[in-house]
């Protein structure tokens, strides 16, 4: 019986990157809507420890969310249908920001909006913000009709709203894609070229789950996002690709779990990770994943992570 | 609240289909509270993908042995087999590795001008009701344990709740324990003889919901302890909601089962029991 | 220790299913290319015992398909990128035609081309061997520049060749989608005013993994198909929204391993089911599938299959 | 050829990261064929997905017993223990339940011609060649063992081929165990002394080619048995393809070492030595 490691390590590998303004310790944050508001995890793990912080999706106004069941298991993976429910900006402030001022992380606050004005609105919010040291915008949550779907999988309303929000804001914008789409270059461009500074693949992908017993389906909502290992082959295909496509660096997320998930998306080009699911299955993890980075890239011989970047053989 | 990584001690079969595990895990004489529970990762593999989310039956220490071992605390669980995981359980053996994420969330509130406490259980409702028991008993209360299942088979752990010192009624469906019936039954009478007693309950939501039924029209004090389907355990991912008493299709208002709950005072929920609202002056807040 | 059980059971449950002119013993079938050209099985499974045979993708000529390494296991899945290797549609007649005429099941032929010409060619000769009951048209697979994709995620492109394939055929025709696409619904809607009598959906998702260890891509063909439980979720939900989409009958593929999971796509409204790679785990699986199927309806007090398929519960 | 679902009867390391796994197999003492391989599922989850393919290390039974217990078949697989699969084999005990299908594909042939036989081995690659040489054995022939291995540790089941009267030459890289250097040198010096002799590799695949350079310029015989990725073993899945002789990137030919492997003609193959179209005049057929 042992403790969950310490963040921390004294092998000499230099583990900070740097991703388009952002400065972090190493290249490991939350996947946002799977770490609250950061607080929860204070027993579990290093906060400081962590590369940034990224916070649950905020909205304009509270958001009560879907109705229950919203959540089912299943092969090597879990669908949810939270519905984006949240706090809203504005108790974000009053509640979580003190909080997050007393944590030396960058924190980047992931947001959403059912309509262009409020994304332009929360965007504005966030601006203002000390704490918030970059944004992340979902354009992509496929659970809330209006929340992002439309927004998500069509260029033109992608590069519209990635425009707009950008013009509210100077600090370091992420955009954070759908894999739901035939062809996520074509997103990937369009976003990149409306002024996302970084792009972060990939939101949950769609699914649904059944009770035979109940003959009902699964989640109150019907269909939920996949997430979880299940969904790592898709996440770095679509890494891979929007690589290749873009020039503004990629945040890697989908069913990260180890250490070696994390290196298979920094080897495909990924400038940083983001890990969701494996933090609700064990709060620790991240603070492993950091350890087991650093041991595998000390054995391999290799003293700057950034050596190991976008380092795949042909 | 720690994630430990630990060893389970024993796990066995107590009842058809039922088993008990005793997990070590220091701290927990102390931290754990009546009513809380903890997360269960049954094998560091990727299948099952979530822990499983058990109450806290009992923690206590074995004393130190001559043979060297120093005093452990464990946690015992008690868990009914009913899909991937708790089958998965039962294989554990005295040795194998899991991990144990808790004591979680908030419990029963003992509220000291109550001397008087009807626990009413529904199978496998029994387990939170024990440290319950415990912290009652010890205090010098009048505890009474209402215990209802489908037959004896579902009927747990009595005799451990005797030692305690308290009084146990049984009900079950197809009366091969007890009396023949549903404990909601049993459960109205008794608060004819107990009007000032607080509830205590936990069991499957359509006892649940009549118990509160009943309370409420008694105009006594009842905590619940719910389950949900959770990933976390920890107000993370918030998919562990249960309506709220303020909730309605148009304003939704959720709380959150592994945080604000498991325990809840019933007063704080939405039930569908119509008389509900009329509920709230008569039972006091948890 | 004990054998495979037998397709076969005195559990008083009518199995049978009509699927738009095939008449199905029951609604189990292989997935293409999981299943060989049938004979592979013999020794495992009662090939009587299924509702249909569906053959490994056929072309014109044969295909030599892609370099190794060609498989990867991944959490719950596999990919593959075999690049339809196959034997061509003459060899199939000459070779594999006699051992099938042998077995009382429907034969369908899947089949695939590099063109419309080819597509339409391979039609013909398919529509002229007695043997084949039915043919399905695999306008989904992503793991070859020019043999698929361009066709099955483009609207007009699969009804186009839906509609030439058509008029070579009296035979039963299948269309199989691609999962790869933004909205499935499209693409079902513009196959089924084509004229595909029955759409099967779904394809693998396409995927990639990568070796930390070599530094390399785990297919030789870089991106391969995600098959396997893992994707159950994402081919649940599309069948359901097929099914909902268009008023042809649906067969749904993607995951099944078990019962439980046939009898999942059945609930959502699918008329029968496709085994993949549960047929490379265990080549009883499919005989397993239809005993535990007749087991679980019989116990559900259900004597016909049919009251079961599309009964889910509002 | 079945699918058994069967028990595990004994597992255990038999060098450091080398296990030894007996599995109740009825039929296998008749059916499998020195060469054939199994496809063994460790457990009935979902995670890891794929069976694992090894060679049959032996295939024997076990006498009836006095306690009552009928005579019984098993296999014998020798493992080395590398990721995910093998590791959770290792905690297999008797009685655990595996499936476990084979015997499969295309094993050794054996040429009556030849008498003089020199079976050639890297580390695990030793399992197939037991049977062989048993078959060998039983003929009266000539029977020598090159085994080659990193060090001792990679050095397996001696003693058992020197039971059946086969001559062993050890050489390892460290030196540790037999001659210094690689099993390659120790062949070509043994087909000095033995010009007629058959040959028999199963290695890793650096080993196997040079071994298919030093048999092309001896002009003898040669048979490889390969490893490749597998999804089915059974020839459905064609995941597991080698190039064939006539292979070349314009017009690809393909062989499923599952099928119509996993042992092969050298001359069937396509090999990276230029002077393998020489060969193919000098070596017979499989
Ligand atoms: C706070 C809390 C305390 C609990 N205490 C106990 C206890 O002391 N003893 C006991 O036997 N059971 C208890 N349960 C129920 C227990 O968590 C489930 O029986 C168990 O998770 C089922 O897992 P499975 O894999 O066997 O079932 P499966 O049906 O295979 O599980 C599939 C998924 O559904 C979830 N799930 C299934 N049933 C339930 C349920 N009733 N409640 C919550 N999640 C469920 C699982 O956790 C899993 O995520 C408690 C639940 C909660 C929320
Ligand atoms: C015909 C044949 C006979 C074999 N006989 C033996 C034997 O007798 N003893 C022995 O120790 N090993 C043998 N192997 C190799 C053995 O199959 C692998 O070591 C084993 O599959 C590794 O599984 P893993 O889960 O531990 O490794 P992982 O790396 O976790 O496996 C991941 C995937 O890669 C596959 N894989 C990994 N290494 C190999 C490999 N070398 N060959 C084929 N597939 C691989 C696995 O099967 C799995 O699908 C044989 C392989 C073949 C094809
Ligand atoms: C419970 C849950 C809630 C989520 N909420 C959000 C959210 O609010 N905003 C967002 O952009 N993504 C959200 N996601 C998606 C994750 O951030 C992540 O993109 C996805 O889960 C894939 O990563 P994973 O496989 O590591 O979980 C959520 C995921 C889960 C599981
Ligand atoms: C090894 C392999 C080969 C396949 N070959 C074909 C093919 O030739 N034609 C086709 O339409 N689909 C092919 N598929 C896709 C399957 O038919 C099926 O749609 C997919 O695997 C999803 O089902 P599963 O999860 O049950 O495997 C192949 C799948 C696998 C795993
Ligand atoms: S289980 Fe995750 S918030 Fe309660
Ligand atoms: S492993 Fe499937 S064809 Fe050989």
């Amino acid at each position: 019986m042992r403790d969950i490691p310490e963040v921390a390590s004294d092998v000499a590998v230099k583990m900070a990157v740097e991703v388009a303004g952002l400065t972090l310790r190493n290249p490991v944050m939350p996947a946002s809507g799977t770490f609250g508001y950061g607080a929860e995890f204070e027993p579990y793990l290093n906060l400081d420890g962590l590369g940034a912080l990224v916070t649950k999706g905020l909205s304009l106004r509270p958001k009560a969310g879907n109705p229950t069941p919203r959540i089912a298991e299943c092969s090597c993976g879990m669908l949810n249908a939270i519905g984006l429910q949240n706090i809203g900006i504005d108790a974000f402030v009053e509640e979580k920001v003190p909080f997050l001022k007393g944590v030396s992380t960058p924190v980047i606050a992931n947001f959403f909006g059912n309509t262009l004005d409020e994304y332009i609105q929360v965007a504005d919010k966030l601006e203002k913000i000390d704490v918030v040291t970059g944004v992340e915008l979902n354009i992509s949550c496929p659970n809330v009709k209006r929340g992002g779907i439309v927004f998500g999988t069509d260029p033109a309303a992608a590069a519209k709203v990635v425009s707009e929000v950008r013009r509210c804001l100077t600090k370091p914008l992420i955009v954070k894609l759908t894999p739901n789409v035939t062809d996520i270059t074509v997103i990937a461009r369009a976003v990149e070229e409306a002024g996302a500074d970084i792009i972060c693949c990939i939101n949950t992908v769609t699914g649904m789950a059944v009770d035979i017993k109940s003959r009902r389906l699964s989640l109150a909502n019907g269909t939920g996002g996949l997430s979880g290992p299940a969904i790592k082959p898709i996440a770095l295909r679509m890494v891979h690709q929007v690589v290749n496509a873009v020039s503004v660096p990629v945040i890697g997320v989908g069913g990260i779990a180890s250490a070696e998930d994390a290196l298979e998306f920094l080897l495909l080009g990924a400038k940083a990770i983001q890990v969701g699911t494996a933090n609700l299955v064990n709060p620790g993890t991240m603070g492993e994943i950091v350890v087991g980075m650093e041991r595998f890239l000390a054995e391999s011989g290799i003293s700057d992570i950034n050596d190991w970047i976008g380092s795949l053989h042909g | 609240m720690k994630n430990l990584k630990t060893v389970v001690l024993q796990n066995g079969e107590i009842a058809d289909g039922y088993f008990r595990m005793a997990i070590l895990a220091p701290g927990y004489t102390r931290a754990a509270q009546p009513g809380q529970f903890v997360m269960l990762r049954i094998q560091e593999q990727i299948q099952p993908l979530l822990r499983r989310p058990f109450g806290i039956y009992r923690a206590a220490a074995m004393p130190a042995q001559c043979s060297g071992l120093p005093e452990r605390e464990f946690v015992e669980l008690i868990y009914k087999v009913v899909g991937k995981g708790t089958t998965l359980m039962t294989t554990l053996k005295p040795g194998d590795s899991v991990e144990l994420l808790g004591p979680l969330g908030e419990g029963f509130t003992i509220d000291s001008n109550i001397n008087n406490h009807l626990l009413v259980g529904g199978g496998i409702g029994i387990v939170p009701l024990y440290m319950l028991a415990q912290q009652l008993c010890k205090r010098g209360d009048k505890v009474r344990l209402l215990m209802g299942g489908r037959s004896r088979d579902d009927i747990l752990c009595i005799s451990e709740f005797e030692r305690l010192g308290v009084d146990v009624n049984i009900a079950t469906e197809d009366g091969s324990l007890g009396e023949t019936g549903l404990v909601t039954a049993v459960l109205e009478r008794e608060l004819l003889n107990f009007p000032q007693a607080g509830v205590y309950a936990c069991g499957p939501m359509p006892m649940l919901s009549a118990v509160q039924a009943i309370c409420c029209s008694a105009h006594v004090l009842l905590q619940v302890s719910l389950e949900a389907l959770m990933a976390c355990g920890i107000g993370a991912c918030l998919g562990c909601v249960v309506p709220g008493r303020e909730h309605s299709d148009d304003t939704p208002q959720y709380l959150c089962t592994c945080r604000q709950g498991p325990v809840f005072a019933a007063e704080d929920l939405a039930w569908p029991s119509r008389s509900n609202n009329d509920c709230h002056s008569g039972q006091g807040g948890k």
